[in-house]
């Protein structure tokens, strides 16, 4: 009846945030300094990582192959820890400035973590729907957290409404499979008829629950709502940590299920092209730049997409998937740095009730700050991809992963996109550097940056050069044959 | 016609009636009611299945305890009739349609679809209730210890979202 | 001559130089120009020696070698892992690249010493990073490497015409950007599709392949692949249709950022054909020569023309350099080593006389903070000496013998006549065009009487300028006279790249019959024996 | 032999002089510039003389006689040496070029001394030099093409010399750019002579040629185009139909140059290199037949014209296209050496001509107007003897110099069967038209220069003779416009015509059988007779006109108004060139080239795909209408795409054929 | 005896319905309501699977299932307070600060 030990170490992360998330929420009583609680949330995002000490040792199935302790997972574990310790550094100062509780936000940050955790290990279909709802429902209360503002509310609200009316979509799909299948262990679904109407259904239903919750167009329209009205270390978290595990899902659903990498493959090549194109050109007369970037964040869902289609049509095939993967992968931790660094810097311009968002108010950042403003420009063309950054390497794997599955025509239009997003991109920087700031803007002193923040956008930055410079030992650990403990 | 499907055909108007009143009622207490209409309607399925204690669950804690939350926050807000605004000419235009099209394909799609999962007759068995529980705290026990700390964040939510005075 | 990773030297002393500036004070302007001025001299002098010591006369293939394992693809310790590799190395083309960047960058550093008065720090760290991506575009072999410089290099040279550009410089430098991003981005398509037939990035391992057969790419293939390449390179060069970039950017970009624009930037496109395109996909480069040569020789024709009508002075030498690169392009694709040969030399005497002229229209805008010639005229009378460098290199530039521009036209169209002469007669009309256009608007700027008051007053040529100049003049007539030095260094080079060209006919040929080489109408039969005899000899000759 | 081990010296020495003088002449009072580049000019000469005096004792063997110094171009199997070499043409060039020059130099130093720009007048003299002792020693025809081009350059300079004036700067820029046009042909002929031979160098390229079979009358084979486009380079720089256009234009420059470069030497260039290509000229008749036809024309044509010219420098210019037109015909009747004597008399004479000119303008302080003139005999003695001598010599009146070489123009004319029994006849009757025109229009101009009334107002002008260093050349050049035709004189009492004698070597021919020259000698008489009277009616026309009945000349305009207009207004060539081509060019290039394809086409284009991208934004951004009921409606829409792609659309076969 | 497929044709309809609510009612309230019915379809087609199949961890899945609309609901209507508060309306439509 009790769970062994092996099973608990191997979801030992999740469990230590969960834990730390509850530990917090007693503290919040009791103490009442922020750089106490603000520690300890930084220690437990950071303890999960530790925790995955026992899953890189000893990695396999726990809970009789609920979850696997994988390379995959602790990948992922390692990522959605890292934006955990990341947001919550940028969200001390934040909390601070906009008079919010921070206790219950940490902890609720802990909770969604935790979530994407048991999304990107779980290898059953019940046990990934709660995780998803585990950081869903978490990141629906994050959204609103500045409740007294307007804005807030209503990105909660339309979250949740439609982040619960795609998880319904997601679940009927569980269900139909399940039908089908008899199981909802993804390891036991190759056996299933191919040709069944209902496992059709079923994997268009689950892809649309998944597509909703990566943003795929045309199921990215709640996207740069929540991403706009959310406190902005939210969105922060929610482009880099919920995207990556719900990816991470699709992932392996599409590893271990025969019958969806069948299936899914021109619906990811359509969503691709649809997301890539609605992210980038919605993104071009965007003038708030959080909603710029999250625009952004669609077109690189549509990127990561491309990668799928990739995969899809790799399966089983000399080559073999795992460059795709592994470029799947790598950029979404490149995505994941550079993003939540980008948003760090926009929290703080933001200034109190988040007013400084316009692209004017960037105006001559070049000179005023100008290492902000160097280290902005370096996450704004590693969004780009331009070499020497992390996101050059991650979207030119993504290219090769495509051409190598002959996916030409879909390497171009990607190719086209890129192009669509250098422009708007590239107008920040412009508005930066080029553009003569207002005067009531110049005259505003320049904004300290808090150690905390500092301390995220260096380590993003060295991460954004780094993985442009470096990233062979990532990539062999990406790439190694048991990415996925099957 | 077994009196089974006889009941069942009855049941299932009576959910989809209810589904049916819940989308044309305009007060969002009569939607509530009718929710509740459908949910006890699907209990009555469940227990037809034989699935006595998901129908017990199904009273108990949807239309008791959910249920009665709606209506406790509908009381709460003073929700009046509801306003048929129209701004969004897409949902205007298109939503009704569209939305029956999704129904439709769906029913459709299942209705055409001959698999062997949906040969089976429901026999009417009772579940075994101690099978469930096993399995509940055996095989799921991982997902189960999960879901209270969801409960966990629910609680926060409501705490952090609805409580009137900052911190 | 030293041992080491000397070309990693050259590629990142600028890097190193960048972050030495960063670490001075901002308003130091002062020490801020020498430590830029003498990094870039360093580099200058080094590639000089570095290079010249290290690629020896005559010798073909690639010299100064450095080979590293860099990024991995593929399963990890499987065997189908490949790698990504940091491979440089020179050869007799890429030489001269070089040096004429690092020149260039000096040359630029000089110029922008009292011009630059916002922001100096930052700019001659655009310049030595622009510096550092131009030599590392030159220099690498390995496709990825390539890339990566090429897209590197686009960054500072955005910021300096952004920055430091004209009224509409962010315009300008957001369609520069756009231009040259919307090119490569296929071309790293391009690269990814080679790879994945060839499974390497390296380029001399690619070029091995298709030298020995090992690798045959399908005609569709390489086609496109080919297209990849080449449209990345033709909007750098820029071919016509594909040159309206370069107008705004020229003249919005300040003097240096123009100076390296059209003395260096331009020649990573021609270099690319020669290095990549031709090599890599000779048969769809033959089979696209004569749709490209048309292009080149609409460039030089149209872009002399639409030079001859600029009102703006900046702009019109931006046009002539389209009317200029259209004769490299032309020498490229005619195939023939004397045209191939005068095709790189006019690189390199473009980047010189264009960069002159460009630096001369600075000097006059840093006097009259105009381009428009309307605003000039009679300024041969304030400032006799700025006249005469002017006119002097206009001269080189429109290809006055003894002086560097017409070595390279006129090997070019001779050698392009030799096997194409209609191609060269067309063409030669851009040597009339360019007296047209450089002439007049030198009349108009500097003859005649003085039409706007203040113009009585300009100063003439400052010290610094004179040395910028004087040396521009001396390189000017040595590269005139003395062009063997350089033509002795490319041969060997140029002619790899044609016998790369010439490998033995595959599969898919044979069903195309080959068709016979086109003669000129007018040759009688005795002498076109006579001259293929010559074509056959010269082939052997120079191996 | 020293000098011809260091040929090199000759050309150097002009650069060295106007390096030094344009490099720091500015500071310098004129006596130093002047110093330098006379002394450089004067060095060369005596440094050709000694060359020439050496030239005469080599070997044949040895001539022409080739000096490599280092490789200047080399790329492939092509190569052109810095080479220079000597041979009789060249000698006859040399001379012209050194001597000529030298004196035009002294010349210069009296004519621009109250000029500004002093420093930079000689410094591009003697870069001209230069240039032109490059075209006529290269070995090859790529340095004969610096040469070429350098003349053109140094040409252009010193036309815009008065750069403040429009006029001159438009002629400069003018001479330049049509030039250009003559030297595409150039080049090309380059290139196609480069393919048919694999080199460049004279001594190969005619050697090889040499043993050809010649073209047919009417082929165009590869010798015929070669020289035709060869030729076309010399018609711009010898200012031939239809090129000839910017010559007339050129006279804004000072005068001196005018003198030396077009009148003496520069002009002169195509004439050389159709002399110096003979080898290949003679192999293509059509070519040939061209020369001679385009050069007859533009004989007549200019002459026509320099009848009601009014300014002194203008008749002078169109004289000088006119007798460039005379050598052509001469070399395309295959009197190369005829045409080389031409042109060395021409030298003389044209370029005392434009000194003398100039000397009269000195004299009447810039007036150029003959209309304004008149009655200068007397005032200005030396200018007017010298200037009568040159009007007598081109005007072919014997003894003189143009006497002996138009009559051998003429006569080969006369002779040539080529293209026909008859084309000899009729070149031979144009050209003894446009003797009959060049005797009228020299005499106009003497008549209406130097005698007469007084039409300008002495009040403001003080006429005066110029110095002994404008005067010192118009004399020697008077002499030489005398006596320079004496080599051929022995001809006449059927001695050796010792010009074409010492071109022999080069040119071939000279050794014609005893009774052809027996017949040939009476008939050469005979057209010298008729060539003698021809003269004399052009005097005699110019004198009943301009002294006899000075009113005549106005009625007779009037009576002929639109002929008399039409050639005061040069046929409407410039006229003509505008409106056709340089107009239209500029049309098209402002609206067509550059407004319309360029900023609209291309640019519109780009800009258009920009702007339709943004304004597709804009409709991807609208469908954030912000309702969720619209979002709602989005989901559902993904909802049944998804499905339905997965539903209709085939599955995917692993690694599918797309896009390979 | 009924046939499985009818529960999922049911259940289909159901969910449809469900959709057809959220896309045409306005009252955020409501709105929730055809989400739980969404829910509702779902267990439903657990449940006749489950007993089809004749296994019960369907019937588990069900529970979860209602654990988690109840967390969902506690949270929904949270927020849905929290609009209410701030609006002073349900209707979702006037719920359109952000856009664009």
């Amino acid at each position: 009846m009790f769970p062994n030990t092996s099973d608990v170490l191997r979801v030992l992360p999740e469990l230590i945030w969960c834990g730390f998330g509850a530990l917090l929420m007693l503290l919040q009583p009791l103490v009442k300094s922020r750089q106490v609680l603000t520690t300890v949330a930084v220690i437990g995002a950071l303890g999960g990582i530790v925790g995955n000490f026992y899953a890189v040792h000893n990695p396999g199935p726990a809970f009789s192959g609920l979850v696997a302790a994988d390379p995959f997972s602790i990948f992922f574990s390692h990522l959605v820890g890292l934006v955990a310790v990341l947001v919550i550094l940028t969200a001390a100062p934040y909390l601070e400035r906009e008079r919010l509780a921070d206790a219950e936000f940490y902890a609720l940050v802990l909770f969604a973590t935790a979530g994407m955790g048991v999304l990107a290990s779980a290898q059953e279909l019940l046990t990934a729907f709660i995780g998803l709802e585990l950081s869903s429902i978490s990141s629906y209360i994050l959204a609103g957290y500045r409740r007294d503002t307007l804005k807030s509310g209503e990105s909660s609200m339309k979250y949740f409404l439609l982040g619960s009316f795609a998880t319904a979509f997601f679940l009927y799909g569980i269900a139909l499979v399940y039908g089908v299948t008899g199981t909802t262990n993804l390891l036991k679904m190759d056996a299933a008829d191919p040709t069944s109407t209902l496992l059709k259904l079923g994997l268009a239903l689950i892809l649309i629950g998944l597509g909703f919750k990566v943003a795929a167009a045309p199921f990215q329209i709640w996207t740069p709502d929540v991403y706009e009205g959310a406190p902005t270390p939210v969105t922060a978290l929610f482009s880099a940590g919920p995207k990556a595990a719900a990816f991470a899902l699709l992932l392996r659903i599409f590893a271990d299920v025969p019958a969806a990498t069948q299936f899914w493959f021109y619906a990811f090549w359509i969503l691709a092209v649809l997301t890539m194109f609605a992210g980038n050109l919605g993104a071009l007369l965007q003038t708030n730049v959080k909603r710029l970037l999250a625009y952004s964040s669609i077109a690189h869902a549509g990127y990561i997409l491309v990668a799928f289609a990739a995969v899809t049509s790799l399966k089983d095939t000399e080559i073999g998937a795992s460059p795709a993967y592994a470029a799947i992968l790598f950029y979404l931790l490149t995505y994941a740095l550079v993003k939540v660094g980008a948003f760090t810097i926009v929290s703080q311009f933001g200034g109190a009730g988040e007013k400084h968002l316009q692209l004017d108010d960037f105006a001559g950042l070049g000179e005023r700050q100008p290492w902000v403003a160097a280290i902005l420009s370096l996450f704004l063309l590693s969004l780009l991809g331009l070499p020497v950054t992390a996101g050059f390497l991650g979207k030119f794997y993504i290219f090769k992963a495509a051409v190598d599955s002959h996916l030409i025509w879909l390497a171009v239009l990607m190719a086209i996109n890129s192009i669509i997003g250098a422009y708007y991109y590239i107008r920040v920087i412009v508005v930066m550097y080029m553009r003569e700031p207002s005067a009531e803007i110049a005259a505003s002193a320049p904004s300290r940056f808090p150690l905390s923040v500092n301390v995220v956008l260096t380590i993003t930055a060295i991460g954004a050069v780094y993985f442009g410079l470096f990233p062979s030992r990532m990539l062999n650990f990406l790439l190694q044959a048991n990415l996925l403990n099957r | 016609m077994t009196p089974q499907l006889a009941i069942f055909f009855v049941l299932a108007a009576l959910a989809v009636l209810g589904a049916l009143s819940l989308i044309l009622q305009r007060h969002p207490i009569h939607s509530a009611l009718s929710l509740i209409v459908v949910m006890i309607a699907l209990a009555g399925l469940y227990l037809l299945m034989g699935a006595e204690f998901v129908a017990a669950v199904q009273i108990i804690v949807y239309g008791g305890a959910i249920m009665v939350l709606f209506v406790f926050v509908i009381m709460l807000l003073n929700a009046g009739v509801e306003e048929r605004t129209n701004v969004s000419k897409l949902a205007g235009v298109a939503g009704i349609p569209l939305a029956v099209a999704l129904l439709g394909f769906l029913a459709a799609a299942i209705a055409r679809s001959n698999e062997s999962a949906q040969a089976g007759l429901q026999t009417g068995t009772l579940a075994n209730t101690k099978e469930i529980s096993t399995m509940l705290f055996r095989e799921f026990v991982y997902p189960f210890e999960l879901t209270s700390f969801l409960i966990l964040v629910a609680i926060l939510g409501a705490i952090v979202l609805a409580q009137r005075e900052k911190s | 001559m030293p041992a080491g990773p000397l070309l990693s030297i050259l590629i990142f002393l600028p890097a190193l130089g960048a972050l030495a500036l960063l670490c001075l004070r901002s308003d130091d302007h002062e020490w801020i120009r020498r430590l830029a001025f003498a990094v870039s001299l360093a580099e200058f002098i080094l590639s000089l020696w570095w290079l010249l010591r290290g690629v020896p006369l005559g010798s073909a293939g690639y010299r100064l070698e450095e080979f590293h394992k860099w990024i991995s693809l593929g399963p990890h310790g499987s065997a189908s892992q490949t790698f990504i590799n940091y491979h440089l190395g020179a050869d007799g083309i890429s030489l001269f690249l070089v040096i004429l960047t690092t020149f260039l960058t000096v040359v630029s550093i000089l110029c922008s010493w009292k011009s630059i008065e916002k922001r100096v720090k930052e700019f001659f760290i655009m310049i030595l990073l622009l510096e550092v991506g131009v030599v590392g575009v030159f220099l690498s072999l390995d496709l990825f490497l390539f890339f990566l410089f090429w897209e590197v290099m686009l960054i500072p040279m955005y910021f300096l015409i952004g920055i430091w550009g004209h009224e509409r410089r962010i315009y300008a430098a957001i369609k520069f950007v756009l231009y040259t991003m919307a090119g490569s981005i296929l071309m790293l398509v391009g690269i990814l599709w080679l790879y994945n037939a060839t499974g390497t990035f390296d380029l001399p391992t690619i070029q091995n392949a298709l030298q020995t057969g090992a690798l045959a790419l399908p005609r569709g293939t390489e086609t496109l692949l080919f297209l990849a390449f080449f449209v990345a390179f033709a909007i750098k060069v820029p071919l016509f249709p594909f040159h309206t970039w370069l107008p705004d950017a020229h003249v919005e970009a300040p003097t240096a950022g123009s100076v390296m624009l059209a003395g260096v930037l331009l020649k990573m496109g021609t270099y690319g054909m020669i290095r990549f395109c031709l090599p890599l996909f000779p048969d769809a480069s033959r089979r696209f020569a004569p749709a490209i040569a048309v292009l080149a020789i609409i460039g030089i024709i149209y872009g002399a023309l639409v030079a001859l009508v600029q009102p703006n002075l900046k702009k019109l030498v931006a046009y002539s350099s389209v009317s200029h690169l259209g004769f490299v392009v032309l020498g490229i694709f005619a195939f023939h080593l004397v045209s191939m040969q005068g095709a790189v030399f006019q690189m390199l005497a473009h980047g010189i006389s264009t960069g002159g002229l460009f630096l001369l229209v600075g000097m006059l805008y840093d006097r009259r903070h105009t381009f428009e010639m309307s605003q000039f005229g009679g300024l041969a009378t304030p400032m006799p000496r700025l006249a005469a460098f002017f006119l002097f290199v206009a001269l080189s530039s429109l290809g006055l013998p003894m002086l560097n521009g017409f070595v390279g036209e006129f090997l070019i169209l001779l050698g392009t006549y030799q096997v194409h002469w209609n191609w060269a007669a067309w063409a030669a009309i851009g040597v009339i065009l360019s007296a047209c256009y450089l002439l007049w608007s030198y009349q108009r700027v500097f003859f005649g009487e003085i039409t706007v008051e203040k113009n009585k007053t300009l100063p003439d040529v400052s010290a610094r300028e004179r040395v910028i100049l004087a040396t521009m003049v001396v390189i000017t007539l040595w590269m005139g006279i003395g062009s063997v030095f350089i033509t002795g260094r490319t041969a060997a080079a140029s002619q790899s790249v044609l016998d790369q060209m010439a490998r033995p006919p595959r599969a898919y040929d044979a069903q195309v019959p080959v068709k016979p080489a086109p003669q000129p109408g007018k040759l009688p039969s005795g002498t076109a024996s006579f001259t293929q005899k010559q074509n056959s000899l010269e082939r052997l000759g120079t191996r | 032999m020293p000098i011809l081990d260091h040929l090199w010296i000759i050309p150097l020495l002009p650069l060295l002089g106007s390096a030094v003088n344009g490099l720091l002449g500015g500071k310098w009072p004129n006596k130093i510039v002047n110093s330098v580049a006379l002394g450089a000019t004067g060095l060369s000469f005596l440094f050709a003389v000694e060359a020439v005096r050496e030239f005469v004792h080599l070997p044949p063997e040895q001539i022409p006689w080739v000096q490599k110094y280092f490789t200047w171009i080399a790329a492939g199997a092509f190569r052109a040496d810095f080479a220079l070499q000597i041979d009789q043409l060249t000698v006859v060039m040399l001379m012209v070029v050194t001597g000529v020059g030298f004196l035009i130099h002294i010349y210069s130093t009296g004519y621009m001394a109250h000029e500004g720009g002093y420093y930079r007048f000689f410094s591009y003299l003697n870069l001209f030099m230069f240039f032109m002792l490059i075209l006529v020693m290269a070995a090859n025809y790529v340095l004969l093409f610096v040469g070429w081009e350098g003349v053109g350059l140094c040409s252009y300079l010193l036309i815009g010399f008065y750069f403040l004036k429009k006029s001159a700067a438009d002629a400069g820029k003018k001479a330049f750019i049509v030039n250009r046009i003559g030297d595409f042909g150039f080049m090309l002929g380059m290139f196609l002579l480069f393919r048919t031979f694999g080199t460049l160098d004279f001594v190969t390229v005619f050697s090889k040629a040499g043993p050809l079979q010649a073209d047919a009358m009417g082929q165009f084979g590869t010798l015929t185009v070669a020289c035709l486009l060869l030729f076309m380079g010399a018609t711009g720089k010898s200012a031939q139909l239809p090129l000839y256009v910017w010559l007339p234009d050129a006279m804004e420059g000072p005068t001196p140059v005018s003198a030396l470069i077009h009148a003496a030497t520069m002009v002169t260039a195509g004439v050389y290199v159709v002399a110096r290509s003979h080898v290949l000229f003679t192999h293509a008749p059509t070519a040939m037949l061209v020369v001679a036809v385009v050069g007859c024309a533009t004989a007549i044509f200019a002459a026509t014209i320099g009848l009601v010219q009014t300014d002194i420098k203008k008749v002078l210019a169109y004289s000088t296209v006119s007798q460039l037109g005379y050598m052509f015909l001469a070399c395309g009747v295959g009197a190369f050496s005829a045409g080389i004597f031409h042109l060395m008399t021409h030298a003389f004479f044209k370029a005392l001509l434009f000194l003398a000119a100039g000397s009269v303008i000195h004299a009447m302080g810039g007036e150029q107007d003959m209309r304004h003139m008149g009655g200068l005999s007397k005032k200005i003695k030396w200018t007017y003897a010298t200037m009568l001598t040159a009007t007598l010599a081109i005007a072919g009146f014997p003894p003189l110099a143009g006497f002996f070489s138009k009559d051998s123009i003429l006569f080969s004319a006369f002779q040539s069967e080529n293209g026909g029994p008859n084309t000899g006849r009729i070149l031979y009757g144009i050209g003894l038209l446009t003797a009959l025109l060049t005797s009228f229009y020299m005499f106009r101009l003497v008549f209406l220069t130097f005698f007469g009334k007084q039409r300008y107002d002495e009040h403001h002008i003080h006429v005066h003779e110029s110095p002994w260093s404008m005067l010192g050349p118009l004399v020697i050049l008077a002499v030489l416009s005398i006596v320079g035709g004496w080599f051929a004189a022995p001809t006449f009492w059927g001695g050796p015509d010792y010009f074409t004698n010492f071109l022999g070597p080069v040119f071939g021919g000279g050794a014609e059988s005893a009774a052809t020259e027996a017949a040939a000698h009476s008939l050469e008489l005979t057209l010298a007779l008729v060539a003698v009277v021809t003269a004399l009616i052009g005097f005699g026309i110019a004198f009943w006109l301009y002294i006899r009945r000075p009113g005549k000349p106005e009625a007779l305009a009037k009576s002929m108004r639109g002929i008399y207009t039409t050639l005061l207004n040069k046929y409407y060539v410039d006229e003509f060139y505008a409106a056709t081509v340089v107009k239209p060019l500029m049309w098209v290039s402002t609206n067509v080239l550059w407004k319309f394809v360029d900023v609209a086409g291309i640019d519109g284009t780009v800009n258009g795909i920009a702007s339709s991208a943004t304004s597709l934004g804009d409709t991807v951004r609208h469908t954030q209408s912000g309702n969720t009921r619209s979002y709602a409606v989005w989901v559902v829409i993904g909802a049944l795409v998804v499905i339905a792609v997965i539903f209709f659309w085939p599955a995917a076969a692993p690694v599918s054929g797309m896009g390979r | 005896m009924v046939a499985t497929s009818y529960y999922l044709i049911l259940s289909a309809i159901l969910f449809g319905l469900g959709v057809v609510a959220f896309v045409f009612r306005r009252n955020v309230i409501t709105i929730f309501m055809s989400i739980e019915l969404m829910l509702n379809a779902v267990n439903l087609a657990f449940v006749a699977f489950s007993q089809a199949r004749h296994q019960s961890d369907g019937q588990v899945f069900v529970l979860f299932v209602i654990v988690v609309a109840a967390a969902e609901a506690a949270v929904g209507l949270g927020i849905i307070i929290l609009t209410a508060r701030n609006r002073q309306s349900l209707n979702v439509e006037r719920v359109d600060l952000l856009k664009l």
